[in-house]
């Protein structure tokens, strides 16, 4: 059984215990423990359940490449699916439940997947489940669904929050093992800004348990020293428990890094001038039969869990190995006092410093021997021994209870291929590493990431600091610095004989064998199903690994990747190298949804804009509505009314009475200078240059291709200056039209313009009591004569600075009161306490809206949607003839556009007053076009139910319209059709004489 | 006359660092060529400040003028002086072609102080605030979570943040949770 | 060819899975052919496929600089729907939907299609009316769509919080046969079908050059050597620009990049697709488990198939926003695509300035599910030497016109 | 993640700073231009794989349009210049021809 040492263990404090629970049962571990390595000290070796065939797994590896530990997290909003054991730190009072098992981790009938695995091979399901048809979805399909997933969501919101963090570097140094951190110290010493991150939570990487001295003295030292002094420089920032995440253009990185205090994580948005990559490298698992039995493990995890966490695996620990790396491990079991039976060393030939080392020690080394398979039941038992050159006859069986394999190590060349970098094949270590020369680039076109260390192919510890330091100088080169020459530190470490290539153990397994060889510990992908794939011509790296799903689970191939490409290349009769690699995509480890949404959450999800008088509207009853980023009142809520009736209140209060309307949203912007009237003849259809100072006159502005987009009135200020109103969600965007032209297009004109909307407060006083509540305040003579409609003028209202503009959207005697929005809402309350005698009540955007409806006035985004011109909404009058030259002109005389048959506006009236035309509801005639849809001849822009006239009132684009005032058309409604008139679009005192009070 | 009321109505909060709404203040954008020498005179004239350069705020007394643009500066100045600030402004440029515009009801001015100032706004704005790349005197105009805001750093332990009125409310709800106790990286020592 | 089925799977399973012939093809191109078609995507093999079975040419080969199906067919979210505004989107949209109700047994491949419904929600005053008259369009175009209201989506997706207090949910639009497939097995399957009916599928040859005489196509020059044809259909999505440019024209296209990402799997959350587009968030469940998430797309140039990481926070906010129980689910990869937008961003099927070369392209970020429907109204243009009615509307001329086909109904709201 | 220095304030502006605006040095067709020219004006586009000259504001920022030099397939940035001009200036064009002999020059 796997439990805990007596001694040792360098990074856990047995002074500190914590308790937690696995599957209900309580626990122990130490601070300083993994959750995997607390799990192993407490003999559970069996962690979960691989994906498709359910088998039992185990720990398989230390670090964030682990396929296999992966459980359930806390509970309620803290619960968190499919987390990574061996890089979650214990914490004390930790929940911690297995997944993917039915009923439970120990007898999960979802077992019988792997019973019927040779039915179920790779891409099994696209062969059959074709029949009957219906079945996929009813029955097949959810099948598949509910065996497939790991973990459980959480049934409830997220608990936690998140943040963002910006920060700028000259050097990020992702890593920090000895190459990391003698980069950084290179590139600090260069006088750089350098930001170094470590994944884990210390530094020193692999060193201290690969047993590296530096100058002599136990890596430890050197580490510990490099860090004090990297701490102490004020321009190196370092951080643990931290991963870089991902590479991406320009420099662009992201880390994710576990907060301490504040948010739950933080999510790094780096720029980094140049980056160094020393993110080490990861170990191959051995391609041996039920090579995914739990107690078999990297052999290098098994170094980690004895050294750093005094986890024993087992008594017995059997090793195999195609490296000499391996043997580390198994002198330092031998050093914890545990036993290895025996080295099993695919290579005929052993010798060099480690092997030498382990014989020494007495630990039987058998060269040229490999794993025939695994034996045990649930767990690992032993391993039957064969010759790596044979087809797996069994020689014997060595009882253990833990195997340690290599196969070799990987650089971890992620990072470096996320942001578009090449890798070579290196024959001798046979490993993918860094091409130097086909690096990623910058924006400048240069190298903007170098590798160093392991990640850079350099394995052996003691070219690994040198790596990392000549990675450090060559950044500071890079970013113009002038970096230290001369000798640094040197480290040491006994010499490795070359690994020996196995790709199959042993080689000449046979199918029965290579069906339970293991690629994909997770996803459950064997040596077999690569190969069938090859067979059936998914033989692009990219086909069989969508085929066969390898590489494809939560660990995106960390382990299975290289042993995938030489079982395609065998079976191509390639080289790996010719097969290539998958593309490596962000993120290096998976990085939490919520992390990446940031703080944006609830409130703050998006900016809510409001305006000066938000707080009054909000207190008096106001049902909001999204208006682009404005929030308006959609009508005011009286206790016991309905929306509905609000709004039919506030419509007949309005043209009985006073109404009130915060129309402070709407865009306001001042455009002047000397050039201002060409300017403005230009952007808009109509002439406005003609307009007179004091004088209001409405305009509408369409795009480059003839299509209506924005409307609004426009006052004359002074002979160089225009005030042009937009609609409440056009301001922004028109203002920004009017920039691009002007600094794209005619940048030789004189013309300034500034967006004043948010300076002002507006308040629409509409109804025939309007002119007498103003003159109630006083201040500015508001008579018809001193102020005609369609003028403006300005002076003090109720001692507040304040512009009137007498325009009229609801047909009704109306005045807009421009005011500093910093007195919108002391102008809104004397208007509202005036307003008391005359009734005034104050209306929302519904009521708003079927006024101008009622009037025939179109709105822009009802009536319009990027594809109807002025034209079409019978408003040839405000698009000049003589005019040589407006935004929209050139593309108004196209064919399609200048169509007889085009829909134009017209006024609709149900035939039964009391039925309103629905929503969007098209009118037909009748015919079936080719394609055998039902062709339509217009289509309902506006409808209301109008409490003016009592009975409803819809405006509509129909084909010809205009020409058929007075015909009866038909509207599709479900199976039925409702029946209207076509009538001229103004309902409402035609002759417009209410406007004049 | 009415007396103003600021976007927030000088609402505060302590947290890491305080956040506050300053007073009512004069505000006035000032476009015009800033590379004529017509300009620069005018705006020294009427502020008693030469012409910022750009990304740079200089103060004088009671007043402020901000680079906003090549052709745009922002003039701070007491409340009740920007009506009169303005005119002087626009008299000062004459013929000159150029807007003048009293904006001080147009945008909230949020005070920041605090050493965690420049972490706070690391969490929200692409801006590098490390101490040696952005300093008193510094004016950026960027973006702070989803919003536009122009970053004023006044002195080591303050800045100021200008955002529009409208969006004022989500800003300074961002600030308060930004600056929530306990929630600074630790960045700059 | 084996014909796949449950009895294959056993018999083949007995015998140790040694007898499964090949399903991809990969042909050495001969040297001329009555058709060319330049991209192995699904909207490439459907064309050639259709070419074949409906109007009997096989006389064709499909040419592919990659691996077949490499490009934004394996690149996308799989969504399949027709709940489209106008006319003739509707009509080659609903005829696509349709077609994939049968292609797994038409061409004996499970493309897994999944028929979950599609739910595109209303957030804004704006989008319910549009969508409402989306609806109303639909059903008389013969699309089975309804607009719902907030209740019925929270019974379609109880994970969805439709009381969210920024954009709450007003009402949706519910398409209960639009749905899903598995993005490769069409490229796939749609290979394998051709082959049967002896297409040839060339991969890894580039087309280098197109090779004109007297203002006409005759072949191309290949990595694999110069080929001969009678006519020529490009279908390389974001890269049309390039072949066009070959051909001596140009087009109204622009290739950017749009992003994608799934999370880490999860037993089943969701059923159906739902996509937020006020706040730019496609999400559904893949068989699989993971959330596949789609996103907004670039507004510059990119070929790199790397998107800018703003548009995937926006999307994964949005999405955490909508459905708050995955905030704690991780992403497990993200990944770009290069899509071709055109100037009303709806799709070209037609001839060229060039005589005999067809372009079949600016699918911008819809085409997977366009793939059967885009193919068979290309393989008829293609085999007619004119567009019959679905690719009518769909032609060059229109933007001379100024005959737009709008389906984004002016996102800007007003008042 | 883009950064292109804004020719007019001088900033290094992070992406989400900036508003991209398409192909640079387009011709506006006016009144009196042919159907063809109009609809190449409003539609027809180079999409280059390779060296483009395309349109960006810095919205967040100094507000002001400027032009950049970019690939569009490795994503290099030859240069940033003004917005006020009608064909890429001399400095830029020599720095891209210095990084690509081969380009054929603005089209």
């Amino acid at each position: 059984m796997s439990t805990r040492l007596a001694t040792g263990g360098t990074r856990i404090d047995r002074s500190q215990r914590l308790g937690f629970t696995w599957d209900g049962q309580p626990l122990q571990g130490f601070a300083g423990d993994t959750l995997a390595s607390a799990l192993l000290a407490n003999n559970q070796v069996l962690v979960g359940r691989s994906f498709k065939y359910h088998r039992p797994r185990g720990v398989v590896a230390a670090g964030p490449e682990e396929p296999n530990a992966l459980v359930g997290l806390g509970t309620g909003g803290s619960f968190e699916p499919n987390a990574r054991a061996t890089t979650t730190a214990l914490a004390d009072g930790m929940l911690v439940a297995s997944q993917n098992a039915w009923p439970g981790l120990a007898h999960d009938v979802g077992v019988v997947n792997g019973w019927l695995s040779r039915f179920l091979r790779a891409g099994f399901y696209y062969k059959t489940f074709l029949w009957p048809r219906a079945f996929w979805k009813r029955l097949y399909e959810p099948a598949i669904r509910r065996a497939a997933g790991l973990g459980r969501a959480p049934d409830r919101a997220d608990a936690d929050r998140y943040e963002y963090l910006y920060l700028h570097a000259d050097v990020l140094v992702a890593g920090g093992g000895i190459a990391g951190l003698a980069a950084a110290r290179e590139a600090a010493q260069a006088g750089l800004r350098v930001l170094l991150i470590e994944q884990e939570a210390c530094w020193g990487g692999r060193a201290a348990t690969d047993g590296v001295t530096v100058d002599g003295k136990p890596a430890a030292d050197w580490v510990a020293g490099t860090v004090a002094e990297l701490q102490a420089m004020e321009t190196v920032t370092l951080r643990l428990r931290t991963t870089v995440t991902g590479v991406h253009d320009h420099g662009f990185v992201t880390a994710l890094e576990a907060a301490d205090a504040g948010p739950r994580q933080r999510l790094w948005r780096i720029r980094a001038r140049h980056i160094v990559a020393a993110t080490g490298a990861i170990e191959r698992p051995l391609p041996f039969a039920q090579n995914d039995r739990p107690g078999v493990m990297l052999a290098g995890a098994v170094r980690d869990y004895a050294v750093h966490y005094a986890v024993s695996p087992g008594d017995r620990t059997v090793v195999v190995t195609n490296n000499d790396d391996a043997y580390r491990t198994a002198i330092a079991l031998r050093e914890a006092g545990l036993t290895v039976p025996a080295i099993l060393d695919a290579r005929l030939r052993v010798e060099g410093a480690l092997p030498e080392r382990a014989r020494a020690m007495g630990i039987p080394i058998k060269p040229g021997h490999a794993v025939a398979g695994s034996v045990g039941r649930g767990r690992v038992e032993g391993v039957a021994v064969c010759v790596q050159a044979g087809e797996g006859a069994v020689l014997e069986t060595i009882p253990c209870e833990a195997v340690a394999m290599s196969g070799g190590w990987s650089p971890t060349v992620h990072l470096w291929s996320q942001a578009g970098g090449k890798l070579r094949w290196d024959a001798a270590q046979l490993l993918f590493r860094p091409d130097p020369a086909r690096p990623p680039i910058g924006a400048d076109g240069a190298a903007i990431v170098t590798a160093a260390g392991a990640a850079n192919g350099v394995l052996p510890a003691g070219d690994c600091l040198e790596d990392g330091v000549a990675a450090g100088r060559a950044a500071a080169k890079a970013l113009g610095a002038k970096p230290q020459t001369g000798k640094a530190a040197t480290a040491a470490a006994p010499e490795e004989a070359p690994i020996e290539a196995v790709w199959c153990m042993p080689q000449g397994a046979p199918p029965a064998l290579r069906d339970k060889i293991w690629l994909d510990f997770q996803n459950d992908v064997t040596m077999s199903d690569v190969a069938l794939a090859a067979r059936e011509g998914y033989e692009s790296v990219e086909h069989a690994k969508r085929y066969t799903t390898l590489g494809m689970a939560t660990d995106q191939g960390k382990l299975s990747n290289i042993g995938g490409l030489a079982v395609l290349a065998e079976a191509r009769g390639a080289t790996i190298p010719e097969i290539g690699t998958t593309t490596f995509r962000p993120p290096f480890t998976p990085v939490t949804l919520g992390a990446i949404g940031g703080e944006a959450r609830g409130a703050l999800f998006k900016p809510t804009r409001k305006t000066a008088m938000d707080g009054w509207h909000d207190a008096n009853g106001a049902v909001w509505e999204p208006v682009a980023d404005w929030r308006r009142p959609f009508c005011y809520r009286k206790p016991g009314e309905t929306v509905d009736q609000a709004v039919a209140r506030e419509v007949r209060n309005t043209r009985r009475n006073l109404g009130i309307l915060d129309a402070s949203t709407l865009g306001k912007i001042l455009v002047t200078g000397p050039d201002a009237g060409r300017f403005v003849d230009t952007l808009y259809t109509n002439r406005m240059s003609t307009l007179k100072p004091g004088r209001c006159r409405y305009g509408l502005m369409c795009n480059e291709n003839g299509f209506l987009f924005d409307d609004g009135v426009v006052a004359r200020i002074d002979d160089h200056s225009f005030l042009c109103h937009t609609t409440s969600g056009g301001s922004d965007h028109v203002h920004a039209w009017m920039e691009e032209w002007l600094q794209t297009e005619w940048w030789d004109w004189q013309v300034y313009t500034a967006n004043l909307t948010e300076q002002f407060a507006q308040i629409a006083v509409v109804g025939p009591q309007a002119r007498a509540v103003l003159e109630a305040l006083g201040g500015i003579d508001l008579s018809a004569d001193a102020l005609p409609f369609m003028g403006w003028t300005e002076g003090t209202l109720a001692g507040i600075p304040a512009r009137v503009f007498r325009i009229s959207f609801s047909g009704e005697l109306s005045f807009e009161i421009a005011v500093p929005a910093a007195h919108g809402q002391a102008l809104w309350d004397r208007l509202m306490a005036a307003g008391a005698a005359h009734a005034i009540a104050p209306y929302g955007t519904e009521a708003l809206h079927i006024m101008r409806a009622e009037k025939g006035f179109i709105m822009i985004g009802d009536e319009t949607d990027g594809t109807v011109t002025p034209q079409d909404l019978g408003l040839d009058w405000a698009v000049s003839k003589k005019k040589d030259d407006f935004l929209g002109k050139r593309a108004q005389a196209r064919a399609d556009l200048t169509r007889p048959d085009r829909w134009r506006l017209v006024g609709l009236q149900t035939l039964d007053p009391r039925t309103r035309l629905p929503d969007g509801a098209h009118a037909v005639d009748g015919t079936v076009l080719p394609t055998g849809i039902r062709r339509t001849i217009g289509r309902v822009t506006s409808t209301y139910m109008s409490p003016t006239l009592d009975r409803s009132i819809a405006l509509g684009l129909v084909e010809r319209g205009p020409e058929r005032i007075g015909e009866v058309i038909r509207f599709a409604d479900g199976r039925g059709h409702i029946e209207a008139r076509i009538v001229d679009p103004v309902f409402y005192d035609p002759q417009g004489e209410r406007q004049n009070g | 006359m009415a007396e103003a009321m600021t976007a927030l109505g000088g609402a505060a909060t302590e947290g890491a660092i305080r956040v506050a709404e300053a007073p009512p203040t004069g505000m006035i954008a000032l476009r015009a060529d800033l590379s004529t020498r017509a300009v620069g005179k005018a705006v020294k004239e009427a502020t008693g400040i030469a012409l910022p350069r750009a990304l740079r705020i200089e103060t004088a007394k009671d007043r402020s003028v901000a680079w906003m643009a090549p052709d745009e500066v922002l003039v701070f100045c007491p409340w009740e002086k920007a009506a009169g600030l303005a005119a002087d402004l626009s008299e000062g440029l004459g013929d000159t072609p150029h807007l003048v515009a009293d904006m001080s009801s147009a945008r909230a001015l949020i005070d920041l102080s605090g050493p965690g100032w420049r972490e706070v706004l690391a969490k929200g704005t692409p801006v590098d605030l490390a101490p040696g790349a952005f300093g008193p005197g510094d004016f950026r105009r960027t973006r702070l979570g989803q919003v536009a805001v122009a970053i004023w750093a006044s002195g080591p332990e303050r800045a100021h943040l200008i955002c529009f009125r409208s969006v004022a409310g989500f800003v300074f709800d961002w600030l308060s949770m930004a600056a929530a106790r306990d929630s600074l990286p630790g960045l700059w020592r | 060819m084996t014909r796949y089925s449950a009895f294959a799977i056993v018999r083949e399973a007995l015998r140790g899975n040694a007898g499964w012939p090949r399903a991809l093809p990969d042909a050495a191109p001969r040297q001329r052919y009555r058709v060319i078609v330049v991209g192995a995507g699904g909207h490439g093999l459907a064309t050639a496929y259709y070419l074949a079975r409906n109007h009997g040419i096989a006389d064709v080969a499909v040419l592919e600089k990659g691996w077949l199906g490499g490009g934004n067919t394996g690149r996308n979210t799989t969504i399949i729907r027709s709940n489209y505004l106008r006319d003739p989107s509707a009509a080659v949209y609903e005829k696509s939907r349709s077609l994939y109700e049968t292609l797994s047994q038409e061409i004996n491949f499970n493309v897994m299609f999944s028929p979950r419904g599609v739910l595109m929600l209303a957030q804004t005053h704006h989008e319910a009316r549009a969508f409402q008259r989306t609806a109303r369009a639909n059903a008389l175009q013969g699309i089975k769509t309804e607009y719902v209201a907030p209740f019925r989506a929270q019974e379609l997706c109880p994970i969805l919080n439709v009381r969210g207090p920024r954009y709450p949910v007003l009402g949706g639009l519910w398409q209960p046969r639009g749905g899903t497939a598995r993005h490769d097995a069409v490229a796939w399957g749609y290979a394998r079908a051709c082959a049967a009916m002896g297409v040839d599928i060339v991969q890894n040859c580039a087309v280098t050059g197109i090779r004109r005489a007297g203002g006409k196509v005759v072949g191309v020059d290949t990595a694999k050597g110069p080929i001969d044809c009678d006519k020529l259909c490009i279908v390389v999505a974001g890269h049309s620009g390039q072949l066009a440019e070959m051909a001596g024209f140009r087009l109204p296209v622009e290739s950017v990049a749009l992003q994608a990402l799934v999370s880490e799997p999860v037993k089943p959350l969701m059923d159906i697709v739902v996509m937020a587009n006020t706040v730019h968030g496609y999400l559904s469940q893949s068989d699989k488990g993971e959330m596949v998430i789609g996103g907004g797309a670039d507004g510059f140039n990119n070929f790199t198939q790397r998107g800018s990481f703003h548009h995937i926070e926006e999307t994964v906010r949005a999405l955490c926003e909508t459905f708050p129980v995955i905030s704690r689910l991780k992403m497990l990869r993200q990944w770009g695509g290069v899509v071709d937008m055109t100037g009303d961003r709806s799709p070209i099927i037609s001839k060229t300035p060039v005589e005999g070369v067809f372009i079949n392209c600016g699918w911008g970020t819809g085409g997977f599910k366009a793939i059967p429907g885009s193919g068979w109204a290309t393989a008829e243009m293609v085999a007619n030497g004119a567009p019959g009615h679905l690719a009518g509307p769909f032609g060059l001329d229109r933007f001379r016109e100024g005959r737009m086909i709008d389906e984004s109904v002016a996102a800007a709201v007003a008042h | 993640m883009l950064q292109l220095e804004c020719p007019v304030c001088g900033v290094l502006a992070d992406e989400t700073e900036l508003v991209p605006g398409g192909e640079a040095h387009l011709q506006r067709a006016g009144p009196d231009s042919t159907d063809d020219a109009f609809a190449d004006y409003l539609f027809t586009r180079a999409n280059p794989r390779g060296v483009h000259f395309e349109r960006w504001c810095h919205v967040y920022g100094c507000g002001k349009w400027f032009h950049a030099a970019r690939d569009t397939a490795t994503l290099e940035v030859f240069g940033t210049y003004s917005a006020q001009t009608t064909a890429p200036p001399d400095d830029i064009v020599a720095a891209i021809r210095a990084r690509r002999p081969e380009w054929e020059g603005p089209a």
